[in-house]
């Protein structure tokens, strides 16, 4: 297995609106970041791969447009996957392993203000038997959260908790969306928006986009002293329909920790792309987690959710804390789907 | 069988989603200039080249086009089609002609209709030119201008225009080095 | 249809929405056929699954064992409410128009639950394993809504 | 590079056609189905499962992966989505490639559709958003100008479109699962010089259908590509190469994209010359324009020749040419637009394994299989051989 690292990452401000900006202007501000980290030009890189969604904009071929970011020419090796971007992270991890590419750019972009964010993710259920009925997806992340409750797995107050310690990291990040201090009692006194869940317990609506670049340790020693490899990465999926999901668990979750080695060391911090208060227990649980691991310092999606972009996104997050000697071993989550119906699990290690 | 006895082969799922899009950055000011009746390009910081309209990013190095380059509304036919069939986000009557169209000054082609003229004499590197629409109808949008109509200057080999229009790139390029 | 929407210029932004609709003609092969042909008539079916299970609402094929399903077992229109929610303010897409709980509901008879919604009126009336029952829409034309939703048994 | 890869097992809808009565999983799983039988494998024996499909506006299912996941017994498992417009279907063969190649996966199923008939392939591919021209006249519209451009350049008859044409159509007889089957008596020049132009100079008898259907392989390594029922297909190379749909002075006749991953791809396979190394080829065309413009694009025939090769019937099965093109009948016989990349591949794989029926390419060894998509700017090929290299 050929050791791969990722030597640089870049995360556009974490806003509501990027108004002026189009999928193009906002894709070439990380991919640009990100190749003057390690001053590559597209002769430096293999491969090119992307996540985006073309329904968060309401056309055909949004990923096409993006790629004007790339200056393509001379013609690229490049793919794109219409899933998170830590998916095409999975696929450029691969083409690496194969022996095809040593270097690759991933990245994702969401500029999620454009339509109507949970009736967009309606699209997503069975069409013939759920997605008529329009549930949106906080709608559903509900029903799992009171399944939770009512198995005595969290309370509201651990829910609480997660959202006090998610706005209270993200004030150390610059560019986050939500940030600050709260007590227990202040979130707790909140009005539900679809009960259990209050609106603080839900993810905002993000626009942005983040880009990382994966390297060969042949090619990573010459940029860090210390970098951080990928030493474990799987991905698993669960049934669709809610109805036939033990949803007081996350199987997908386990499984993927288990092949990616998870529990082989002690975990110095997570990335868990889990937008709902709720799931980074359940998340966490899956993983086997324990309370010395510091789970989402950046604040996580609760602080700022790039739909396409967020898991992509908790790769860049470890492996620079690591690099910066803040971690020796972390892992990054994605998730993909209804109430996390698809999760990809990777562990980083610093060497 | 009758309607009601039928087993259901088929459903229909109305699906209309709502969207509130923004104009990027570049596209914006592009627009802007159509208000106005002005035809503003964009120019490659990297290659020289002129974008009109600009979507953001020069194509070829991925940076963003800044300087603003204003532009005749005269250009030549690239390539074009003749349209048989409607389309579905028009209302024009087949058939008509979309055109691959370069602006004098620029370098990037953009499709509008050529008219004011039989189809059939439409030819590539046809000299054209812009027919605006009334100012009280213009808005943000490139149908300010209706189409393009023929000039009746003699035709242009596309081969020469796009080796004179290199070789002015190269020109933008060796001055803005110089006045480093 | 595109409509382009108001456009204003307000700050340095171009906005304008459009909509993008398209009514889809979904051809549902003979499974879900049968099971929409039952809701139609009124009946509530499942589907019998590998290991004895019974799926309902019925799918093709096992979320297990990827085993194709095709025995159908009639059902009555009562269940039990697994896990549920309550809707503040229903969105504009939502079917029901006054507050309401969408539910997994777990059909008397079967193994696996269905989500629909469950006009109980009041939050307070809401309970996991509270008993539910059909209310069958008035015009009913093989679609899923001619559930038009639960209420408490 | 990497590890060995074979194709041993492959399925495909009954018959590509519009409105096929099953439901979005229904259709996948006759595909995948076939596949397995051919494989002679189980669903429990699949490592992963790899989806391709053109955009979510045709079916109205964004990643429809999330529905699919039970009906490709894929539960526990784990499944991709790939999509890279048009060429999906190919660059989806590719990246289930490179499953096994990496090492990391034994067996995986790849697969790719599209059920475009449940709603309309223009209105899908027609952009509404503000602001931009809503010009465009659907691929068509889009591919036509780039076709009068290359027959202006070299002087190319006036009815090599419909010799094309008839060429794949006659083709398609042979290959029961084509959605086109026409009668014999309406395969004639003058039958095909009569039919109405739609976006000039591109003819109704010109274009591809629009179907609905799926394509699925199964993908293994070289131990137990070694165990299988049937003969197994080597991928003997791969490649994938972008470039965006427009810049300054595009050459868009003959697109650098095209001519660099063919280069690519031949340099794995060990192919230098590819008229005289490969057997045949199912190369996308779904405007027949496209079949001597490919053929300059990917070095069978020198720039400005192409149309010459076509028109010589060196491209044709059915008139002993010694390059067949598109035997299966190709995109212009069948068009369900997120699986015609994979059926290209899946076809070329079916000549070198030597069971293509009564389409089959007599001692074909080495094909190539190529998709494109978007304006001509995404390409993906692949090689694949009877013998491993």
């Amino acid at each position: 297995m050929r050791e791969v690292a990722i030597i640089a990452y870049a995360q556009t401000p974490l806003v509501r609106d990027c108004g002026a900006k189009n999928d193009v202007e906002l894709v070439m501000e990380v991919v640009n970041a990100v190749k003057h980290q390690v001053g590559f030009t597209n002769q430096d890189l293999d491969f090119f791969c992307s996540g985006s969604c073309d329904y968060l904009g309401g056309s055909a071929f949004a990923f096409v447009n993006a790629l004007d970011a790339l200056g393509a020419v001379p013609p690229i090796n490049e793919s794109h996957v219409e899933m998170d971007a830590a998916w095409a992270l999975y696929e450029a991890w691969l083409k690496i392993q194969t022996g095809h590419a040593n270097t690759a750019l991933v990245y994702g972009f969401g500029k999620c203000s454009q339509g109507d964010l949970p009736d967009v993710l309606t699209l997503q259920l069975d069409p013939y038997y759920t997605q008529p009925l329009w549930p949106d997806s906080i709608s559903l992340a509900a029903l799992q959260a009171r399944a939770l409750l009512d198995a005595g797995k969290i309370t509201e107050e651990d829910m609480a908790r997660v959202v006090q310690k998610s706005r209270r990291n993200a004030k150390s990040k610059p560019g986050t969306q939500l940030k600050g201090d709260y007590t227990i009692e202040q979130l707790l006194a909140e009005p539900k928006l679809v009960s259990p869940l209050r609106k603080h317990d839900c993810p905002p609506v993000t626009d942005g986009a983040s880009a990382v670049i994966l390297a060969t340790r042949e090619v990573a020693e010459k940029f860090h002293k210390r970098n951080a490899y990928i030493t474990g990465i799987d991905h698993r999926i669960e049934a669709h329909q809610l109805g036939s999901r033990n949803l007081i668990d996350s199987m997908s979750t386990r499984i993927a920790g288990e092949a990616a080695g998870v529990a082989k060391g002690k975990v110095d911090i997570a990335e868990l792309h889990t937008p709902f208060s709720y799931q980074e227990l359940l998340v966490k649980q899956a993983l086997g987690l324990g309370d010395d691991t510091v789970i989402n310092a950046s604040g996580g999606p609760l602080a700022g959710n790039i739909m396409m972009s967020a898991g992509l996104s908790n790769f860049g997050e470890v492996a620079m804390r690591i690099i910066k000697g803040e971690a020796n071993r972390g892992v990054a989550h994605a998730t993909s789907g209804p109430c996390l119906q698809q999760n990809l699990v990777a562990v980083l290690e610093g060497k | 069988m009758s309607e009601q006895a039928k087993k259901v082969e088929l459903i229909e799922c109305p699906i209309v989603l709502n969207y509130n899009f923004s104009a990027g950055r570049a596209p914006t000011q592009f627009l802007r200039g159509m208000k106005q009746g002005k035809l503003i390009g964009q120019r490659s910081p990297l290659t020289g080249k002129v974008i009109a309209p600009p979507r953001g990013a020069c194509p070829e190095s991925g940076l963003p086009t800044t300087e603003e380059v204003p532009l005749p509304d005269t250009a030549t036919v690239i390539t074009f089609t003749i349209v048989h069939l409607p389309i579905p986000t028009s209302a024009l009557e087949p058939p008509f002609i979309v055109a691959n169209l370069v602006l004098d000054g620029s370098d990037q082609t953009f499709i509008h209709l050529v008219s004011g003229c039989a189809n059939e004499d439409v030819k590539i590197g046809m000299r054209v030119k812009a027919k605006w629409k009334d100012q009280s109808e213009w808005d943000y949008s490139m149908d300010n201008i209706a189409y393009f109509e023929p000039t009746g200057e003699p035709p242009v080999d596309i081969e020469a225009l796009k080796a004179s229009r290199l070789e002015e790139a190269k020109r933008f390029l060796k001055a803005k080095a110089e006045t480093k | 249809m595109a409509q382009a929407g108001s456009e204003h210029a307000a700050d340095d932004v171009l906005r304008a929405s459009f909509d993008v609709g398209y009514t889809y003609q979904r051809l549902v092969g003979p499974v879900i056929g049968e099971f929409l042909t039952g809701l139609r008539d009124g009946k509530m079916q499942g589907i019998k699954g590998s290991n004895g299970k019974v799926i309902c609402p019925p799918t093709e094929y096992d979320p297990v064992t990827a085993e194709e399903c095709s025995e159908f077992v009639a059902l009555p229109s009562t269940g039990t409410v697994k896990t549920w929610n309550w809707v503040n303010q229903p969105r504009p897409n939502h079917l029901l128009k006054k507050p309401f709980a969408w539910a997994l509901v777990q059909i008397d008879g079967a193994d696996t639950s269905l989500l629909h919604m469950v006009d109980a009126g009041s939050e307070a009336a809401m309970k996991t394993g509270m008993k539910v029952k059909v209310r069958w829409a008035a015009e009913r034309k093989g679609f899923i809504t001619d559930i038009e939703c639960f209420e408490p048994a | 590079m990497g590890n060995a890869c074979a194709v041993v097992g492959i399925g495909q809808s009954e018959r590509y056609k519009s409105k096929i009565k099953k439901s979005m999983a229904g259709l996948v799983r006759e595909a995948a189905q076939n596949a397995l039988n051919d494989a002679g494998c189980t669903w429990a024996d699949i490592d992963a499962v790899i989806i391709g499909k053109a955009p979510d506006f045709f079916e109205g299912v964004v990643m429809p992966e999330l529905y699919l996941a039970d009906a490709l017994g894929c539960v526990g498992k784990p499944m991709m989505r790939v999509h890279t417009a048009g060429s999906v279907g190919g660059s989806t063969a590719i990246v289930a490639a490179s499953h096994i190649q990496s090492g990391v996966f034994k067996r995986v199923l790849t697969l790719s559709y599209e059920k475009q008939s449940e709603s309309n392939a223009m209105w899908a591919l027609s952009t509404r958003q503000p602001f931009s021209p809503h010009l465009n006249a659907g691929a068509g519209g889009f591919f036509a100008p780039i076709i009068r451009e290359y027959k202006r350049r070299y002087q190319v008859p006036e009815d090599i479109g419909c010799k094309v044409a008839l060429k794949d159509r006659t083709h398609a007889l042979k290959n029961p699962h084509a959605h086109m089957h026409e009668e014999k008596d309406s395969l004639t020049l003058e039958n095909y010089m009569d039919s109405m132009m739609l976006w000039d100079p591109i003819r109704y008898a010109e274009v591809c259908p629009s179907s609905d259907g799926a394509c699925a392989m199964v993908l293994c390594n070289e131990d137990l590509a070694k165990k299988s029922p049937n003969k197994p297909a080597w991928v003997l190379g791969t490649a994938m190469k972008s470039e965006p749909t427009m810049y300054p002075w595009r050459e868009e006749v003959n697109p650098q994209a095209g001519i660099d991953c063919a280069k690519e791809v031949y340099a794995q396979a060990g192919i230098i010359n590819p008229r005289k190394d490969l057997d045949m080829a199912e190369v996308y065309v779904p405007f027949s324009w496209y079949e001597p413009m490919w053929l300059e694009n990917l070095g069978f025939a020198d720039v400005g020749e192409g149309w010459k090769l076509s028109e010589s019937g060196a491209t044709s099965l059915d008139q002993g040419g010694d390059i067949p093109w598109n035997v299966s009948g190709g995109v212009l016989s069948s068009n369900p637009i997120g699986a015609s990349g994979m059926i290209r591949f899946a076809e070329a794989a079916l000549q070198v394994r030597g069971m293509a029926g009564e389409r089959q390419v007599p001692g074909c060894k080495k094909a190539l299989g190529h998709a494109y998509g978007g304006g001509a700017q995404f390409f993906s090929m692949w090689v694949v051989g009877s013998e491993k290299r």
